[in-house]
């Protein structure tokens, strides 16, 4: 329905174009036409009168010829006020048609540009390439953990920058690592408790591979980042309290204002920032990282 | 026949022969003296051209007629001022309720013709000063048809009065009891036989019984037909001043023409090459 | 800081009141000057087609050229009343071409054919020239070229057809842009109730 | 003694003989001048000299109606942007604007034009403007004054008429518009300039080289109508070419709405900082967040586009 209509006033706006055009080039053909008649008409009268001065009987011809010419710009006079006016109104249809086209419209057939764009940057774009992925098997637990100690002492002094090592290697801080943390040092579970939920930097549960940041700044918000939020929750399947879907492939996060609200609603995929989405779009954007993905 | 111009009298300005304003009537006595009425003045040049005589005149002259016994009519708007000749002032006819602006004044036997542009007509009175009747307002016109604003006449010998009518470019002939003679000219802006413009001849001039002198404005030219109507020359065209209108014209004994241009408010002398053509 | 403000509040203030004061003083002055309403008008004792004294030129027609209407706002109109109703109008014939059988000139003058000429009062079907005649310039042809101008004024006519404004189709321009062409400065703007004042026309120059 | 009684009696004498010529003269004075034209009782036929047509400008107080309408709009245009904030109304009133003083008033008289009037007014000692004129130079500037240029909004039909095809407007380099910035001094300059200039010079070029005031009367010169098209062409690219790079009433507008007290601002209290408004605006008139009041030609886009305020804090 919306799309016929889109349809219609495209339609429209180019037919009326035509006829602003059209109308442009017979008021030009009419004027050059004029202007080419003129001097012909005058030399026809000077050609007559000319010759009345030798016998009187052409005088009838020119007062005809006369009449003639009056006639002609009377009637090309009138001629060209109605297709001025049709010029006007073609005009005006043109602007409207076109101003709507480019308000309505516009929102609709952007997202589609940018999110050709959006497929095309995972095989090149150096932001997707993601650190290991989280639960690796190349190192055990122990022998992390133990190396981390190592590094940064037993002390309780320690507990932030162990804690920072730890999720820069898991994206997050698994249980059993925490577990060891606490066996090795002297670090007690309710401080490593306190501070992991303190610093919004550390996290207590596995991270997605590839993290969605939805805007929900105040122009995002208006523009409906709640209905985004919600549709990427659903379609990726992620229950209520979780930000993580089950393949942990993604993780959705509602952020504060990223910074483009021109492009609201907004979401940025591993930095990449996708705008003017609609709920369908954004999953379309995911769908466009998700198929190529699991290699 | 051809003219040739032979003296130019008065002129623009403020020396005793000149007029400042306006030169509207001429006359030419039988000595070949010429009358002038201009400003509010007459003055008499004689034939060699030195000023003779000027005195003033209540009103602004728009016609000067000397009369076979030698006083000197002066027509006026509303009225008529008789001197005699040597400007000493006999009389004023008035005829308040018939007699407007006076343009021409003729003579015939016992009669006084003057042109009344006011009434586009020729009033006829007795030598006293008695109305006897109109001239030439007898017609569906109700009068002459004066664009110009003047009406002009002269009188021949035999009292006929030869009258121009501008809007019909026609000169035409009545008796002293207003009965059309007949008349001649045509319109024509090309022909000098014809009569061009919108209203010519603006004005007439008779001798004798053979000679009409006319002239025309835009543009000016005087011209001399003989009584058949058939032109005889164009005295002059390109002298006068291409505004002039209402050119006073008077023939001489010697068939010498002056006319006036009121514009240059000069007295234009012609005199016939070969010396014929003179007076009938 | 509110120190500042508040000063740089007072300043801007009077120069604010200055600007208000500038502008409406020159207000003032131009309305004290301002003499009601004003209108485009020819003055048609300095427009060459009707001065008297010129003689032997074309008619000038920038009125028909320099109109920013299409139409140009200028037409010839004929004041009846000083019409001399003549036989043989200059301002309707051609009175320099060919005389036809009817002893009337052959051509025509206007080039529009805007001029329509008939015998008015009693008319004499005899002879015509024994009528009066009327000569009516049709608004909607004529586009105030000036030829029937030029040859109605006087000595040749009695000028009574001039030009005038057409108030109704002037658009009323701030610079008339006739009156920037004309060379002799004939299109002025005057108070309205002047505008239809009947001209006289002065002599020479 | 004696003698001194004769002469009185005699100056008394010559006093009244005066007077009596005097008298005499007047009633010589004649009073039916010659009609050279004939008159109706000579045409006779029952003929009636018709009457010459006189069409009548239009009424004065239609006029001073204008000034008033615009009075009225200026004022609207103000309540809407600064009140309602709202580019809806802003559009309206354009389209009623351009309607009114645009194509049915052809676009006379307008302010821009009377630059050129004013300026000779001002100088030249014989030179009068109607009080309308007047009005219609001054009451933008004062508006300006106070709050900005409300008139170039949606009252000025020319500008109207670019607001409308802007469709797609880029960004013009902030150099690029400044540089084509000073053509409207160089405009402004000449136009008084050869106002000013006695007759052969003399040129009202504001008028003659106006570009849509042919399209407003559907006739004019073919060259100006092109160059119209032309600048209507660019406007939907350009946000108003004509007023930012060559209107000279621009100018003086903007000299005063420096002054002005008031204008549109971008929510000084609770904004985004989003920069919305900022891309929003086609005329470059608001930097840094912050509007440029003298560049502000009230068009109230921002506030169309502002998440807090527009359409789209609405729709919730």
């Amino acid at each position: 329905m919306n799309q016929t209509l889109h349809q219609r006033v495209r339609w429209a706006a180019w037919i009326a174009a035509a006829a602003v055009a059209v109308c442009v080039l017979l008021l030009t053909i009419s004027y050059a036409a004029a202007r080419l008649q003129a001097p012909r008409d005058e030399k026809t009268v000077a050609e007559l009168k000319r010759k009345v001065r030798e016998d009187a009987s052409f005088a009838p011809r020119i007062e005809a010829e006369h009449k003639r010419i009056t006639a002609a710009l009377q009637q090309r006079r009138k001629r060209d006020d109605v297709i001025a006016i049709v010029l006007l109104l073609a005009a005006s249809l043109f602007v409207a048609a076109a101003k709507w086209l480019a308000a309505c419209g516009g929102r609709r057939q952007l997202p589609m540009d940018r999110l050709v764009q959006l497929k095309a940057a995972p095989r090149q774009g150096p932001a997707l390439t993601l650190p290991a992925a989280p639960g690796g098997a190349e190192e055990p637990h122990q022998a992390f953990v133990e190396r981390i100690v190592e590094q940064h002492g037993r002390s309780r002094e320690a507990a932030i920058p162990i804690l920072q090592a730890i999720q820069a290697h898991y994206r997050y801080l698994p249980d059993e690592a925490l577990k060891l943390v606490c066996e090795l040092t002297e670090i007690t579970p309710a401080q490593i408790a306190g501070s992991s939920s303190f610093y919004s930097q550390f996290r207590r549960s596995p991270r997605g591979r590839h993290v969605v940041r939805v805007c929900h700044g105040t122009a995002c918000h208006v523009a409906g980042a709640r209905l985004i939020t919600d549709e990427l929750r659903r379609r990726l399947e992620i229950p209520g309290g979780a930000d993580t879907d089950a393949q942990r492939l993604f993780t959705v996060d509602e952020v504060a204002c990223v910074g483009c609200c021109s492009l609201a609603p907004v979401i940025m995929v591993d930095g990449q920032t996708v705008g003017k989405l609609t709920p369908t779009g954004a999953c379309d954007a995911l769908d466009g990282i998700r198929s190529p993905s699991p290699a | 026949m051809k003219y040739s111009q032979v003296r130019v009298l008065a002129g623009k300005g403020g020396a005793a022969d000149h007029f400042s304003e306006a030169l509207r009537g001429l006359a030419v006595d039988r000595r070949d003296s010429v009358y002038a009425a201009g400003d509010q003045e007459i003055k008499v040049f004689e034939s060699g051209g030195r000023l003779a005589r000027r005195w003033r005149t209540a009103m602004p002259g728009f016609a000067v007629a000397v009369a076979g016994d030698g006083r000197v009519f002066c027509g006026q708007p509303g009225q008529v001022e008789i001197f005699d000749g040597a400007g000493r002032l006999q009389a004023a006819w008035r005829d308040e309720q018939r007699l407007g602006l006076v343009t021409a004044i003729g003579f015939s036997t016992g009669n006084v013709f003057l042109a009344d542009a006011t009434g586009r007509c020729i009033r006829r009175y007795d030598g006293s000063g008695k109305y006897l009747n109109d001239i030439g307002n007898d017609n569906r016109m109700k009068g002459f048809l004066i664009p110009n604003g003047a009406v002009s006449f002269g009188v021949d010998a035999k009292g006929v009065i030869h009258s121009a009518n501008p809007g019909k470019h026609r000169v035409e002939r009545y008796t002293a009891g207003g009965a059309l003679l007949g008349h001649f000219g045509r319109f024509d802006g090309r022909d000098p036989a014809g009569f061009s413009g919108c209203c010519n001849p603006t004005n007439v001039a008779v001798t004798g019984g053979s000679r009409i002198w006319v002239t025309e404005k835009a543009g000016p030219r005087a011209k001399v037909y003989d009584a058949e109507g058939a032109l005889l020359a164009v005295i002059a065209s390109d002298v006068f001043d291409p505004n002039c209108k209402n050119m006073s014209i008077a023939a001489g004994s010697r068939g010498q023409v002056y006319v006036a241009d009121t514009v240059k408010l000069q007295i234009f002398v012609f005199e016939p090459l070969g010396g014929q053509g003179g007076a009938a | 800081m509110s120190d500042q403000t508040t000063r740089r509040g007072a300043l801007a203030r009077a120069a604010r009141g200055a600007a208000a004061l500038a502008l409406g003083g020159s207000a003032f002055y131009l309305v004290r000057k301002a003499d009601g309403q004003i209108v485009w008008n020819v003055d048609s004792a300095r427009c060459i087609n009707s001065r008297l004294g010129v003689t032997n030129v074309e008619a000038c027609n920038l009125c028909t050229t320099e109109c920013v209407v299409p139409l140009s706002a200028v037409r010839a109109v004929n004041e009846y009343s000083k019409c001399g109703r003549c036989y043989i109008c200059p301002a309707y014939f051609n009175i320099t071409s060919a005389v036809d059988e009817k002893g009337l000139p052959s051509e025509k003058l206007c080039p529009r054919d805007a001029i329509e000429r008939k015998p008015i009062g009693d008319i004499d079907p005899d002879d015509p020239a024994n009528n009066f005649y009327e000569y009516i310039i049709d608004e909607v042809k004529c586009d105030g070229c000036g030829k029937c101008v030029m040859a109605c004024k006087e000595p040749l006519g009695l000028g009574s057809i001039v030009l005038r404004v057409r108030h109704s189709l002037c658009v009323d321009c701030n610079r008339c842009a006739i009156s920037t062409a004309c060379p002799k400065d004939a299109i002025l703007q005057v108070p309205i109730e002047k505008a239809f004042d009947h001209v006289q026309l002065g002599s020479h120059d | 003694m004696k003698s001194r009684a004769s002469t009185l009696l005699a100056a008394a004498a010559g006093l009244i003989l005066l007077f009596a010529v005097n008298a005499a003269g007047q009633a010589m004075q004649y009073e039916r001048p010659v009609q050279a034209a004939p008159q109706e009782e000579g045409i006779g036929g029952s003929y009636k000299t018709p009457a010459v047509q006189k069409p009548q400008p239009r009424s004065y107080w239609l006029e001073v109606l204008d000034v008033v309408l615009m009075a009225v709009a200026m004022g609207i245009s103000v309540w809407v942007v600064l009140r309602r904030r709202s580019r809806k109304w802003v559009l309206a009133l354009t389209v009623a604007c351009l309607g009114y003083f645009g194509f049915y008033r052809e676009g006379c008289i307008c302010p821009i034009g009377s630059i050129q009037n004013v300026s000779v007014a001002l100088t030249d000692p014989g030179y009068a403007i109607p009080i309308v004129v007047t009005a219609v130079f001054f009451l933008p500037l004062l508006v300006a004054l106070f709050f900005g240029r409300a008139f170039c909004g949606g009252v000025c039909p020319l500008g109207a008429l670019q607001e409308l095809v802007l469709l797609k407007p880029l960004r013009v380099p902030r150099r690029l518009d400044r540089a084509l910035g000073l053509l409207r001094y160089a405009y402004l300059g000449g136009a008084v300039w050869l106002a000013l200039q006695p007759f052969p010079v003399h040129d009202f070029i504001i008028c003659r080289f106006d570009p849509f005031v042919g399209f407003f009367r559907m006739a004019g010169f073919a060259h100006m109508l092109y160059i119209g098209a032309a600048f209507l062409v660019l406007g939907i690219f350009v946000g108003r070419p004509y007023c930012r790079f060559l209107c000279p009433y621009g100018v003086l507008l903007e000299w005063v709405t420096r002054l002005a007290g008031r204008g549109v601002s971008i929510t000084p209290d609770k904004e985004l900082d989003c920069g919305l408004c900022q891309e929003s605006c086609p005329y470059g008139a608001i930097e840094k967040m912050r509007v440029v009041r003298p560049k502000c030609l009230y068009c109230a886009r921002c506030f169309e586009s502002c998440p807090r305020e527009g359409p789209l804090a609405r729709k919730r």
